[in-house]
């Protein structure tokens, strides 16, 4: 594990907490959208 | 506000991939330390940002305190969680940094510990907002938001004096700051700061969203109790 | 009557009370005029004890006002409500005798008197003030009734009981609805919440019907209404 | 009704509710035995070795003692929903909780009472330093502990799972008092350094919870 290594780990490890969280944010936008439908045709 | 919703999306990916460039390229490279030193543009401007929004978090929560307002609360709520993301980056980034330069995972440093309480802290507000069952959550939110800005001086001093009780090597401060690493560091702020906004921007309408689904929900049942 | 008859001592104005997705209340309005018996009605989750709970100053509306004993800021009217619910709101381990005289010092009874307020408390719901039990081993229809002193202590203009029959034996129930109608014939408006309604029924003087969160109908017989 | 009174019967009620039945009060005591045996036999230094862990040993000891007692602190008005009847009362919020708090301190300095000389015949220790200077220290950290102990007690109510709540919303915030009684107490044992500093940095964190606690509990007592 030389030096460089560990650099692209920190950048990559970074995008990768960012990504996740986008992720999440993603998938519970998903799920208001899909209540917001239903909502729509029953409301 | 839709189109500049986008126009801000690109500008932050613009920048984000331009102080990704700077920091790997136009940064000299550090004598002492080397490439791994380049994890500064990271670490650093990440601690900022999350103490940024976190300040946020505080500002936001007196408001609610105060006038109540809906809106503030959600700020509040947004701001706490981007922060704790970006928390967490300077969390992994600090002890992969200190694993080649001082051979250690983590060290007591004073900034990479308030972080770590003040992750903990805002964590811990987090789970508070989740597990309530109180038709009041954002009043006992902003609560312990403020205990939680109340306790930070406090963890600060303790911090600081504990160190100058047992030295440890510092994270960030290290190898001395030529201009242009300074201008890098700049760069990759800016780029932070636009990203934590964009993203705050978002989760912030997806909170009102959710609200007013719950909502029509609630009152949902009014239509039928209405018949 | 004290109280003048136009100013009501209840006046409820769009009451809606939600938990995230659930609205226990959702949309109560309605005026109670002083010294009358109200008995409220209905299902499990029509809202009754979140009503009555908002009355008594327990519970805040999300949205909606309500103003009791004439003013809408709660704290100005609790010296003059009794509150009375299911569970005891006593000290097992303490005797009557004992609760009240805590209780008295809540209501800020002057010490001289504390004494003779809770042996008359407790002599009007026909139970010895001097049994040194300690309420945990008193009989459900006892406890009930000793809550029900407690309620009485301050001697309140607004009386709000909660299922105050729930699981009492009979003679008990019979007992505890001559004690509430006469606090009525004292001039106190009661408010009573309850599955029990032919209990109150030669009492009462209107009957609340409540439905998903919403008054539905009020008569002045248990016979007189759609449900 | 004056502020005084309210809370001078409070704290007596619930010091002679926990008298009369002492099954708290000695389950409580039996678990400080075990944390204290147990941490003995985890931890079996020298007596040198021991003078410079012991500070941060007692009060980790002392920590799970003082969660599990306030767990306990609104239990009883949780029973037969007696908070109600103080709520629905015209009684202020804030003398309950000085009385609540006060409980606490009491009942938990009980605790250290039975644990601390268990740990100085465990771990053989005599303070190099100023021993008098314990006390403050002890008193100063517990009432860190217990004051916003009591407070988030209360906040934890309003949730989900309240016993694991408390020590969730309790520990992150105590880091700094932590530091303090753990530093100090080991300044003094080791006599190496002096402990004013943490001293003065407990009392400014009790000074600044106190305040917050007294100004917020009735709000946190209100959130139905």
């Amino acid at each position: 594990m030389n030096a460089n290594h560990y650099l692209y780990a920190a950048y990559i490890a970074t995008w990768a907490i960012h990504g996740t969280y986008l992720y999440i944010l993603a998938r519970k936008a998903a799920r208001v959208r899909k209540d917001i439908e239903r909502l729509k045709r029953s409301g | 506000m839709k189109r500049g919703f986008t126009l801000l999306a690109i500008a932050t990916a613009l920048l984000l991939s331009f102080a990704l460039y700077a920091a790997l390229v136009i940064a000299p490279t550090e004598q002492t330390m080397g490439n791994v030193q380049r994890i500064f543009y990271y670490h650093v401007p990440s601690a900022w940002v999350a103490f940024e929004l976190f300040l946020i978090n505080f500002v936001a929560s007196v408001f609610y305190l105060i006038r109540r307002s809906t809106k503030a609360d959600i700020l509040a709520l947004v701001s706490a969680e981007v922060g704790v993301v970006f928390c967490t980056v300077v969390l992994i980034t600090g002890p992969i940094w200190a694993r080649p330069v001082w051979g250690i995972w983590w060290t007591w440093d004073l900034r990479l510990t308030l972080t770590l309480v003040l992750w903990l802290i805002y964590v811990s507000y987090l789970v508070l907002r989740r597990f309530s069952t109180s038709s009041q959550t954002p009043l006992l939110a902003a609560v312990l938001a403020v205990f939680g800005a109340l306790d930070v001086p406090l963890v600060y001093f303790s911090i600081w004096f504990f160190r100058t009780q047992h030295p440890a090597p510092v994270i960030g401060g290290g190898g001395s700051l030529d201009p242009r690493m300074g201008w890098v560091l700049l760069y990759n702020w800016i780029a932070f700061m636009c990203l934590a906004w964009l993203v705050c921007w978002t989760r912030y309408r997806l909170e009102v969203a959710q609200r007013a689904v719950h909502e029509s929900e609630a009152m949902q049942s009014l239509m039928e109790g209405a018949r | 009557m004290s109280e003048t008859q136009s100013t009501p001592v209840v006046a409820a104005d769009g009451l809606i009370k939600q938990f995230g997705r659930f609205a226990a209340l959702r949309g109560v309005t309605g005026e109670f005029a002083a010294g009358k018996l109200y008995v409220i009605l209905g299902d499990n989750g029509a809202g009754k004890t979140t009503l009555l709970r908002t009355i008594a100053g327990l519970a805040h509306a999300t949205r909606g006002k309500i103003s009791v004993l004439g003013s809408t800021d709660i704290g100005a009217s609790r010296a003059q409500i009794g509150y009375m619910a299911h569970p005891s709101l006593l000290y097992d381990e303490m005797s009557g005798m004992e609760n009240l005289r805590y209780f008295s010092e809540l209501y800020g009874i002057p010490p001289a008197d504390v004494d003779k307020r809770c042996r008359e408390a407790i002599h009007a719901v026909k139970l010895d003030p001097d049994l040194d039990r300690p309420v945990g081993q008193y009989s459900q229809g006892m406890r009930q009734r000793m809550s029900l002193a407690r309620a009485l202590l301050n001697d309140p203009k607004l009386l709000l009981l909660d299922e105050p029959f729930s699981n009492v034996d009979a003679r008990s129930a019979a007992e505890m609805a001559v004690l509430v109608a006469q606090a009525r014939d004292r001039g106190k408006t009661v408010f009573v919440v309850t599955h029990q309604p032919a209990q109150l029924e030669a009492y009462a003087d209107e009957f609340i019907w409540m439905e998903l969160g919403r008054i539905v109908d009020r008569t002045a017989t248990l016979q007189g209404s759609r449900a | 009704m004056s502020f005084f009174a309210i809370t001078r019967a409070t704290l007596t009620k619930d010091i002679r509710l926990e008298w009369r039945s002492k099954d708290a009060i000695n389950a409580m005591l039996f678990f400080s035995l075990l944390v204290v045996v147990i941490f003995s036999f985890a931890f079996d230094p020298t007596a040198e070795e021991s003078r410079r862990i012991a500070g941060g040993l007692v009060w980790v000891a002392f920590l799970f003692a003082a969660i599990v007692a306030l767990n306990q602190t609104w239990a009883r008005e949780l029973r037969n929903q007696v908070l109600d009847a103080y709520r629905v009362s015209p009684a202020p919020a804030t003398p309950l909780f000085i009385a609540k708090a006060v409980g606490n301190f009491m009942f938990v300095a009980v605790l250290e009472a039975l644990m601390t000389p268990l740990f100085v015949a465990f771990y053989k220790l005599r303070a190099l330093g100023p021993a008098w200077q314990l006390l403050p220290i002890a008193v100063l950290g517990t009432w860190a502990l217990v004051v916003n102990g009591t407070f988030f007690a209360a906040m934890s109510l309003r949730t989900r799972a309240r016993e694991i709540m408390l020590p969730l919303l309790l520990f992150p915030l105590s880091i700094p008092a932590l530091l303090g009684m753990v530093n100090a107490t080991t300044a003094v044992l080791t006599g190496e350094s002096s402990p004013t500093f943490w001293i003065a940095l407990l009392v400014a964190y009790d000074v600044v919870f106190t305040t917050a606690c007294l100004l917020m509990f009735d709000a946190v007592l209100e959130a139905e």
